[in-house]
């Protein structure tokens, strides 16, 4: 027996713990129960230790993160429920249905707490895109995949966004985040509580999906058993959407003491995290489980990881009542199991106990932790060699302008969110397409919006301050929508966390998040950590998703980043510096990826958000929109083609023509103003001490830009926009 | 005035039609379950978009069954107004309702948008408040809304003024860039467009509204008339 | 008894999906593919009934829902 | 020569499709029914290659772009 626990996935040591815990030896079941449960996916054994730098508490911080969704205060007893989720690995073997189940899984950890999903965002990496078939095939299927599942529940996909780079080559991230909102005094959390209580099955029958690979322990299974396994699991959005109202249906009427979806390792981790947060132990029988295969084994029940599964702790005697709203929705529930109080999870397999072990034991609590070894790659100092001399200024900036549009990461991505629905439920203010999506709240004036941000070169050259950029460049697409960031729920993607290099970039990315939403006061309420990102040759840049939530308290206040009206003043806040450092622009024009990246500064920073957004309170803002990739020049042509109207840009700078235009410098906002309204805005700015610069007006139909004296760029913005719109249709097509 | 809104298992634009006619037109309305026989008391039926069970094997396929349909053909024979938006225009066609069938976008991809659509008949119970050849923009959000139909039932609804709405810019290969569509007693509607999502001005768009405004135009006068 | 139903599309309606495969197969060099259609397959598992009954039941079937016959012909076969 | 190419669903992949299918058979009065899965029939004309040409170029395509053989499993014949 001994000898298997490497083939589950579990080290000498891990294994001694166990039998100490246990005081024996585990059975097959239970070794394989302790397998899927210890392993990285279930335990965060390597992240966990640096989670307590994240600030996860705060006024309105309903729920932080150890459920299966954070929630957040937005006012009027309502809350949002928020979480995010990758499926990198599925995805990578099987884009669509990776994507899909992706989705589903998701959408199940908000309405397990109860909320009711209202919006979908996706935040996605491939490798070069231009240069790869295959690259190509995987946009294609995971973007089908969040489609599919999505549009068919009905839950508009609203937002996202989507990077090319080379380190994803072998290693696609999916990353899905859901949206829900719920009233305060509906939280449901997944607690096994009440001695009693009826542990009840609620949807999909399981089958062997998702068993497979090295985490399972194949020694004594069957042929069969084994050759049936099966790695890829297939989404069922409508299973989902019946079961998302049955539960949501069942959540009214008050039976159901707790509720948990079935996700990662399956029954395995729902019954024991259930377990541990209610009264400490349950019984299950996996004889009741329903199936959709014959010849299952224990084991196989308990860690599959079927789709559209959810497990319900529900008062005893009242079963009846959560059999007929999950009939009426065309479902079936079974009683499998009960709630116990004396700290074991045990599996039955009819009368006969087939595992019993301490259930605390199994989960994250009893899970081990690690502190890993950490040391900076040799290639931080290297790759920080670079200034704004070593490239040749360019000679023709129409042609930069253009290829700088037609980069896969800047070109317009509404190849993308053109299939997705992201206007169903006649809630979405703000479409996809603007900084960050708007949904209003029906029944209130509210609004919330909602962005996922992470610029992964910044956080290969320095993932400290790279991180920092992610959170403040997600507060800022908020707060370009007029609304208060509330909120942050990260998705961490990166390599090996048993290698010292990649083991530094997390720590470093997990305190820059952490200082970054301290100082903007976005505490960190839920989130998800994917290792492993890596091949043989290369691993990923480090990728930290943040996926954040603001308020508006008056939707119709909601600001876009188009510019509206011609003979508007456009106004530059913030300053620019030299700091192309990491830009698109040396990646996409030099083909370089180095340098220092730009600084961030939260006492400005914090100054300009509350700037705009009390600007905007008081109705003297047009449009407004922050500057990212490629800059200022990438940023006005953004405002010119989503408004389909031109700007005189005249600039006096000493700064080299290049360098100010696609320099990255933070903190900085591109604002329209009407000519009537400046006056107001000037007092507003010079009051508090806010940089800014009036750099031109909307007006005819080109972009024109004039750098001391001097005409750089004279376009026609349906040029631009043509060459924008279209670019990554046409690489896929 | 009352209004029914069908829900399939998979319905999911229910709510948004519920909305629209509730809360921003002020009708009595009420939601219908698909096993429901007994739809005598509503005066217009609305089968809402979405992915009924599932959409799976063809959009509407499986929906075409469920009890309520055959209430639904009731409903109809009496000349009472039956509307399929999206899904529940596939319905439609597939219970044989409407003529013609919803395959596969062109592109094979699915599509969500703002179209712009022309009013090709305002002589019907939901394009009355409309001017003729009007142009108006209103979402879709469909895999499958190429609407395909053979040569002679083509000219057929031609003669009989059935084409209600085409694309200025067909997005998905619909035949004579058909839009949406009606019976010949132009009681029973289909449309892949959604007007549900542009009756609000917050939303962006409002073009949607007169959809409903003419069919309560067109109850009103249908009871006017003592009908 | 098992059964197997083949559902196409008519000829005279548009098949997107099967041009789509056609172009690919082109572009992986098969040039001489001259024409590609999808249609369904559809494996049903029919119970403990006879033939007869089994045949009976599939032309209902096929004509109420597994075809949509303004657009699709179908085929089955018992096995 | 032309050929077919039938792409089911392998064993231990769910066929969410298939069950909603039994399901709608079920109601429709059909309770025999034990089972549906749903595939593809793909109808491919390969032009005037030959049989052994055909043969060839079917294997490849369908391990290439007609099966998604993750989930899929094939056979042609060819006609
Ligand atoms: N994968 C995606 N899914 C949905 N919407 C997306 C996706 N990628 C990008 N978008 C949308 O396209 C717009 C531009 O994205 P992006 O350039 O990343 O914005 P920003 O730089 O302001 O963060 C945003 O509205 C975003 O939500
Ligand atoms: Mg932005």
């Amino acid at each position: 027996m001994e000898n298997n626990y490497k083939a589950v996935g579990l080290t000498q040591k891990e294994y001694e713990k166990i039998v100490a815990v246990m005081g024996r030896e585990p059975n097959e079941l239970e070794l394989n129960m302790y397998g899927v449960m210890w392993s990285e996916h279930c335990s965060y054994k390597h992240s966990r230790a640096l989670f307590k730098h994240f600030p996860t508490s705060g006024e309105k911080v309903l729920q932080g993160p150890g459920e299966n969704a954070g929630i957040v205060d937005i006012g009027d007893n309502l809350a949002v429920a928020m979480k995010i989720e990758s499926h990198n690995h599925p995805s990578a073997i099987e884009p669509y249905q990776g994507a899909a189940t992706g989705v589903g899984g998701i959408i199940r950890d908000i309405f397990a707490m109860g909320a009711r999903p209202v919006a979908l965002l996706n935040s996605l990496r491939f490798g070069d895109l231009e240069n790869s078939d295959r690259v190509k095939f995987l946009l294609d299927g995971v973007v089908e995949g969040i489609a599919g599942y999505g549009n068919c529940m009905g839950i508009p996909t609203v937002g996202g966004e989507v990077y090319f780079n080379k380190s994803y080559n072998g290693n696609p991230l999916v990353n899905a985040m859901c949206v829900g909102i719920i009233e305060h005094d509906k939280i449901h959390r997944g607690n096994a509580s009440g001695v009693g209580n009826s542990i009840m099955y609620v949807g999909a029958p399981t089958g062997r999906d998702g068993i497979g690979g090295a985490s399972f322990a194949s020694v004594e299974l069957t042929e069969e058993s084994e050759e049936k396994r099966s790695a890829v699991q297939v989404g069922d959005p409508f299973m989902e959407k019946l079961l998302l109202e049955a539960c949501l249906e069942l959540l009214q009427i008050g039976c159901v003491v707790g509720i948990q979806d079935l996700g990662a390792a399956g029954l395995a981790s729902a019954c024991c995290e259930t377990a541990t947060r209610g009264e400490g132990g349950m019984e299950v029988d996996v004889a009741k489980v329903p199936r959709r295969e014959t010849g299952m084994l224990p084991v196989e029940v308990m860690i599959s990881e079927s789709q559209e599964r959810m497990l319900l702790i529900v008062e005893k005697g009242r079963e009846e009542e959560v059999n007929k709203v999950v009939e009426k929705w065309g479902l079936h529930s079974v009683i499998i199991g009960k709630v116990t109080d004396d700290g074991f999870l045990r599996i039955l397999e009819g009368d006969q106990v087939v595992g019993e072990m301490p259930a605390e034991s199994l989960d994250s609590s009893g899970a081990p932790k690690y502190y890993s070894d950490y040391e900076k790659p040799a290639y931080i100092e290297e790759v920080q060699n670079f200034t704004s001399g070593d490239i040749e200024e360019p000679k023709n900036y129409k042609e930069v302008l253009t290829k700088l549009l037609t980069s896969p990461n800047i070109a317009s991505k509404e190849w993308i969110y053109r299939q997705y629905d992201h206007m169903v439920r006649t809630n979405t203010v703000v479409k996809p397409g603007s900084d960050a999506a708007v949904i209003r709240v029906k029944g209130t004036e509210k609004g919330i919006a909602l962005t996922t941000d992470c610029n992964s070169r910044l956080c290969y050259l320095d993932p400290r301050e790279g991180s920092k950029i992610a959170v403040t460049e997600a507060a800022r697409n908020i707060i370009c929508s007029g609304a208060k960031p509330l909120a942050i729920t990260d998705g961490l993607n990166f390599g090996s966390p048993e290698k010292p290099d990649r083991f530094w970039q997390f720590r470093e990315c997990v305190l820059g998040i952490s200082e970054a939403a301290r100082e903007l006061d976005t505490p960190v309420i839920s989130g998800n950590v994917s290792f492993y990102n890596e091949t043989d040759q290369d691993a990923i840049y480090p990728t930290p998703i943040i996926g954040m939530v603001g308020v508006l308290d008056d939707v119709e206040k909601a600001m876009t980043m188009e510019f509206k009206n011609e003979g508007d003043v456009i106004v530059l806040l913030g300053h620019t510096k030299d700091e192309i450092g990491g830009s698109e622009y040396i990646s996409r024009i030099h083909d370089l990826e180095k340098g220092r990246i730009p600084a961030i500064n939260f006492g400005l920073e914090k100054k300009l958000h509350s700037l705009i957004l009390e600007a905007n309170e008081k109705n003297l803002l047009q449009s407004a929109h922050d500057l990212s990739e490629g800059g200022l020049g990438i940023g006005v042509a953004e405002s010119c083609i989503s408004g389909k109207l031109g700007a005189k840009i005249n600039i006096n700078t000493d700064l080299r023509k290049d360098v100010y235009l696609f320099s990255e410098s933070q903190s900085r906002f591109l604002i329209t103003v009407k000519e009537k309204d400046l006056k107001d805005l000037k007092e507003m700015l010079q009051l508090r001490e806010v940089p800014y610069q009036r750099i031109g007006r909307v007006e005819g139909q080109d972009l024109e830009i004039t750098i001391n004296e001097a005409s750089v760029i004279c376009e026609a913005v349906e040029e631009l926009e043509a060459a924008w719109r279209g670019a990554l249709q046409c690489i896929m097509e | 005035m009352k209004f029914g809104i069908i829900v399939f298992p998979g319905s999911n634009c229910d709510i948004d039609c519920y909305h629209v006619l509730k809360e921003v037109l002020n009708q009595e309305t009420e939601y219908v379950w698909h096993d429901t026989e007994d739809i005598e008391d509503f005066d217009c039926i609305v089968l809402p978009g979405g992915f009924s069970y599932g959409d799976y094997l063809r959009c509407g396929a499986v929906a075409q069954f469920s009890k309520v349909m055959d209430s639904i053909k009731v409903h109809a024979a009496k000349g009472k107004p039956v509307i399929g938006i999206c899904n529940g225009f596939q319905i439609l066609t597939e219970a044989g309702l409407l003529p013609g069938a919803l395959v596969r976008n062109a592109n094979l991809k699915f599509i969500c948008d703002i179209a712009a659509l022309k009013i090709e008949n305002t002589e019907t119970p939901v394009t009355n408040c409309y001017e003729a050849g009007e142009i108006i923009h209103i979402p879709i959000a469909h895999g499958e809304g190429n609407y395909v139909v053979d040569e002679d039932t083509l000219e057929d609804m031609k003669a009989h003024g059935q084409i209600l709405f085409t694309y200025v810019n067909n997005p998905n290969g619909s035949i004579v860039d058909i839009a949406g569509v009606c019976n010949k007693e132009k009681n029973i509607i289909g449309l892949m467009p959604h007007p549900e999502r542009a009756s609000e001005a917050l939303l962006g768009n409002t073009d949607g509204l007169k959809f409903f405004q003419s069919i309560i135009h067109h109850l009103e006068e249908g009871f006017s008339n003592g009908k | 008894m098992k059964a197997k139903v083949y559902v196409t599309l008519k000829k005279s309606i548009a098949d997107p999906q099967g041009t789509a495969i056609k172009g690919a197969l082109h572009k992986s060099g098969y040039n001489n593919v001259e024409d590609v259609r999808i249609g369904k397959l559809i494996e049903l598992d029919l119970g403990e009934i006879t033939k007869e009954a089994a045949e009976e039941q599939l032309k209902v079937m096929c004509e109420k829902l597994l075809a949509n016959t303004v657009i699709e012909s179908y085929q089955y076969e018992i096995i």
